[in-house]
């Protein structure tokens, strides 16, 4: 017996909501451009915040990069909540089963010497570097303007915890299931000299009021210390007999790689606004003069006690 | 769940997490802590210890995205096969997505602002435990702005009042009552944040506001609504328990804390209070099949719950119900009527539709409110329904007298006596300005440098502010569209509704 | 110190997936009164309402970690006063 | 008590009377009348002389109920205290009704 299923055909008044129709025409909107564009408040606040003189609740003002229309930007990888926390549950089941295979099989604890001090005294401390970057990126979660940019920058402040966790994970697992690791790492990160030039500069990027500035001096960072831990250490580490250290760096890698879409993604609409542009690409410049070469001289340190490794 | 992840070996769940979230944390060397955290001290909290901070509910990032990713799973597959067999169609009558119009209007943007703003604490506060908990409501709340966006997505294709929510938020006059609201928490410095949206608004009336709602959703076959609301609600658990985490440790901490929680507290009861007003009107009026009043909601979630269960154990730390509780109290019988009254008075100029109650509706009504409805208010409903069967339908020509610190109109009537409107007003660097009750004239004394500043939807379109002179002006500066407004009988919505079900 | 009798409760979502967990719940707390809504149970008792996870896993018939209890719950009054591995406790503290 | 921040918090207000001009806000309440949810807001010349004011603005809106009688409008008060409106010439300056007063009457 065949069952037909009758429904009635309803003509939609209209596809999406008013304000995506008003920027793309009446036709169907994705899940991400619905729940994105013009979420964030723009006018009509009702107090001045106690907190910040000559400020609005959301004011582009909070950093010198600005859009003309801060929707310009969107994700290229379209997360809203859902993809977002779908794909990284993935990530960090991925992880999960990693950690746990290392430890089902000790492989962690019984890594070459050389490579359990590159782990106990310089990856795993960068879980507090983690944090730091945490900092940083929920900053953008408050002030950056529109909620393309905001909620990237949320994404990316959870991510920085999700980093921390893999690396004290790894720690743990090294410290075979104690924190004896942690608490050597933590020493290592507050008074290892090849760990306090990076130590300093995130807690001075920590400390600036441009949210802007700050996510971008930690890219900066961002791109010598991922390629440098978990790439060519990775590779160093298949050839070395480390594969236990490929095996948790592969997913910090694929964070990395992630990460780089939205930020350069970002980067370029600040650059190429058609009213701002000029104005954004001198303060992209002045911001990276002022700090690429200090993430320079903080993973040089660092990398001097990678060295013998790789 | 179909995977269970394999249990820790050596260490018990709370040490690995303290070591997962708190031990993150260093003390800076570098830069002053001051430099980092500026905005801890001016409120005048005095903090000691910030490892005090407990977090019962222990979630690791992995856990977070697991369980998260579930609970979203299950909820799109509502939203997508609701969508797809036309579900709409099995609403209990197209009248009810009126109170789902304020919903996304009124609540939707304050999910986001939530959002927005727990991430200023999770950047500021100086303790990682209650910053991480922050960041981790902070994404929560993008989560229930987002699930509400594309739950009420579906709705919007077909039906009228939904498609502005965001412009509407911030110009609409009914709105800025939620919208002040949490301008004002915003403004403030992060511990009254703190304790007005994580233990005011959240822990104290948010299942007051939610849960009868979700419940009426599911009554009137409204299963995306039920669904995010119950999937919103168990996020909410943890905001709950934030709340709550949040003013014990701050009472903990110092005795000079006392005395300025219970000011908050006495603040943002009535706040949060008077905000909720608009879900008593929804409650009792516009659901066409009503799951539970206004009344019955407020006993049992609020004086049960809260200052039967709730306040006595606040005691032991010297804290009080809080102020003007008993007005609250007292007017438990007439505050959804004196709301809806407002709506149906001047829904011409909303993006929601009312109706004078039907019979069997008033009936209901006689029946929850026996001591106030055939008395106070089912006569003025009668006078609309002669007025209505002779053709007419009745509006306020003009626009409401609004209270400088709550915004809603002042409907509402003195505690000794519901015929008279309660009118309160103060004098600031010689200026007048009007409070609709006790409660509200208290908050604006305490601080009128502040409320000075309100944007009053009314005084603005009399100020030339709103798109110009004339209703149709400020209508079409809200975004609404004709057909959104008005009487529900005969309203675009109405009209479809019977087309579809001929 | 005398035990405090103030009611507690813990608002569940109606649903199959959540049956056995109320099934659990009943099983462990004898004074619990339970009141339907729609799509939501409510339950409430005088002190304290405790969940075992060896008696959520015995309903269950699989391993249940207590952080699952957070897909299953819209609302509680009162507070957790222990949350762990094993067991969650509702009650008041003081 | 004021409001805690960290700079000097002080802001106009945002109805302020200038801001209406030779204008002036003014509530208008029809006590003891249930079918009116509040009572309504007006933007009046200060100089409006009482009748007109009455005749051009409040007449209309209280119309609103068709109950209304202008006829059986008495009683005014501005707040608490009775006005005497005389014969209607003199203007809400001249009669004391300043920005954002409240007036009532019965009807």
């Amino acid at each position: 017996m065949q069952y037909e299923l009758r429904y009635q055909v309803i003509e939609p008044k209209r596809h999406t909501y008013q304000n995506v129709i008003d920027r793309l025409g009446d036709q169907p909107a994705s899940r991400y451009l619905e729940a994105t564009l013009d979420v964030q408040p723009t006018e009509n606040f009702h107090y001045r915040p106690t907190w910040a003189q000559d400020r609005e609740l959301y004011d582009d003002r909070f950093s010198a990069l600005r859009l003309s229309d801060p929707y310009a930007f969107t994700d290229p990888r379209q997360y809203y909540y859902t993809p977002y926390v779908t794909n990284r549950a993935a990530l960090h089941d991925e992880f999960g089963k990693t950690i746990s295979y290392l430890e089902d099989r000790d492989l962690l604890a019984k890594l070459p010497d050389a490579w359990q001090a590159v782990l106990s005294s310089t990856v795993v401390p960068l879980r507090h570097y983690e944090s730091g970057a945490q900092l940083v990126s929920v900053a953008g979660a408050r002030f950056a303007y529109g909620t393309a940019i905001e909620q990237c920058c949320s994404f990316a402040a959870f991510d920085r915890i999700g980093n921390a966790q893999m690396l004290s994970r790894v720690g743990i697992a090294v410290g075979g299931g104690t924190a004896a690791v942690l608490a050597s790492a933590k020493q290592e990160w507050l008074a290892g000299p090849h760990l306090q030039p990076l130590r300093r500069l995130i807690e001075e990027i920590m400390v600036l009021d441009d949210w802007a500035e700050g996510l971008l001096a930690v890219d900066y960072i961002d791109q010598q210390l991922y390629p440098l831990l978990y790439q060519s250490l990775d590779e160093s580490a298949l050839l070395g007999g480390a594969g236990a250290y490929s095996l948790f760096s592969q997913h910090l890698a694929a964070w990395f790689a992630d990460q780089r879409k939205w930020l350069d993604a970002l980067t370029k609409a600040w650059a190429d606004d058609p009213e701002r542009g000029v104005a954004n690409q001198e303060h992209l410049a002045r911001i990276h003069d002022t700090w690429a070469p200090r993430a320079t001289e903080a993973a040089a340190a660092l990398e001097a006690t990678v060295g013998d490794i790789s | 769940m179909t995977t269970v992840q394999p249990r820790a070996k050596k260490l018990p769940l709370k040490e690995r997490y303290s070591l997962l979230t708190r031990d993150l944390d260093w003390e800076p060397s570098y830069v002053s802590r001051e430099r980092l955290y500026p905005y801890t001290s001016y409120e005048g909290i005095k903090i000691h210890d910030w490892d005090g901070w407990t977090d019962p509910f222990r979630l690791t990032v992995d856990a977070y995205y697991k369980y998260q990713a579930e609970k979203d799973k299950r909820l799109y597959a509502v939203l997508d096969s609701f969508a797809q067999s036309q579900g709409h169609l099995s609403l209990s009558d197209a009248s009810y997505l009126n109170a789902i119009k304020i919903f996304i209007q009124g609540v939707t943007p304050l999910e986001y602002a939530a959002h927005r703003h727990f991430a200023f604490l999770a950047r500021y506060l100086e303790g990682p435990a209650p910053r991480f908990a922050a960041l981790c409501q902070s994404v929560d709340e993008l989560r229930h702005a987002q699930t509400q966006i594309h739950t009420i997505s579906n709705y919007n294709k077909y039906y009228g009042g939904f498609h502005s929510w965001s412009k509407m938020h911030d110009r609409v006059w009914y709105l800025s009552v939620p919208k002040s609201l949490f301008d004002d928490a915003m403004t403030a410095g992060p511990f009254e944040f703190l304790i007005s949206i994580s233990f005011s608004f959240e822990y104290l009336l948010t299942n007051l506001l939610f849960v009868p709602f979700m419940s009426g959703a599911s009554f009137n076959g409204d299963l995306p609504t039920m669904t995010f609301g119950f999937s919103a609600q168990s996020d909410e658990s943890r905001h709950m328990t934030l709340g709550l985490e949040a003013i014990k440790f701050l009472l903990e901490q110092d005795e000079d804390n006392v005395p300025i929680i219970q000011d908050w507290i006495d603040k943002w009861f009535w706040r949060a209070y008077r905000m909720s007003a608009l879900v008593a009107g929804m409650m009792d009026y516009m659901l066409p099949k009503p799951v539970m009043s206004w009344r019955e909601a407020f006993e049992l979630y609020f004086e049960d719950q809260m200052l039967g269960g709730l306040f006595p154990d606040l005691d032991f730390y010297g804290i009080k119900p809080p102020r003007h509780v008993d007005l609250a109290i007292g007017e438990k019988d007439h505050l959804g009527h004196q709301v809806y009254k407002i709506l149906h008075n001047f829904s011409f100029a909303a993006a929601f539709t009312t109706s004078t109650p039907t019979d069997e509706h008033m009936a209901w009504l006689s029946e929850q409110y026996p001591s106030t409805f055939d008395r106070h208010y089912r006569p003025t409903w009668e006078k609309h329904r002669r007025i209505e069967a002779a053709g007419g339908r009745a509006f306020f020509q003009g626009l409401p007298q609004l209270c400088q610190v709550c915004q809603v109109p002042m409907a509402f009537t003195e505690p000794s006596d519901p015929t008279r409107i309660s009118f309160r007003h103060s004098e600031y660097r010689g200026e007048t300005f009007h409070t609709c009750s006790d409660g509200c004239k208290w908050i604006f004394d305490r601080e009128p440098e502040k409320y000075v500043q309100a944007w009053l939807p009314v005084h603005q379109i009399y100020q030339g502010n709103c798109g110009g002179p004339t209703v149709p002006d400020v209508l079409n500066w809200y975004g609404i569209k004709e057909g959104d407004n008005g009487e529900y009988r005969g309203s675009a919505d109405n009209t479809s509704w019977l087309e579809w079900h001929k | 110190m005398t035990k405090t009798l103030r009611q507690v409760g813990i608002d569940l979502q109606e649903s199959e997936d959540n049956r056995a967990l109320i099934e659990a719940i009943e099983g462990d707390n004898p004074d619990l009164t339970i009141r339907h809504l729609p799509g939501l149970i409510k339950l409430q008792a005088p002190g304290q309402i405790v969940i075992n996870r060896q008696s959520v896993e015995a309903k269950l018939g699989r391993e249940w970690e207590t952080g699952e209890f957070q897909l299953a719950i819209v609302s509680y009054a009162g507070n957790f006063s222990e949350w762990d591995d094993d067991q969650i406790i509702v009650n008041w503290e003081h | 008590m004021t409001v805690k921040a960290l700079y000097d918090y002080t802001f106009p207000s945002a109805d302020r009377a200038e801001n209406f001009g030779d204008d002036q806000l003014v509530f208008v309440h029809w006590a003891g009348n249930p079918f009116f949810c509040s009572a309504a807001a007006f933007r009046a010349p200060k100089a409006i002389p009482f009748a007109e004011f009455i005749q051009t603005m409040v007449e209309p809106w209280a119309a609103s109920d068709p109950d209304f009688d202008s006829a059986a409008v008495r009683n005014w008060r501005l707040f608490d205290q009775p006005l005497d409106t005389g014969d209607g010439g003199k203007t809400l300056l001249d009669l004391g009704v300043t920005h954002k007063a409240l007036l009532s009457f019965d009807a």
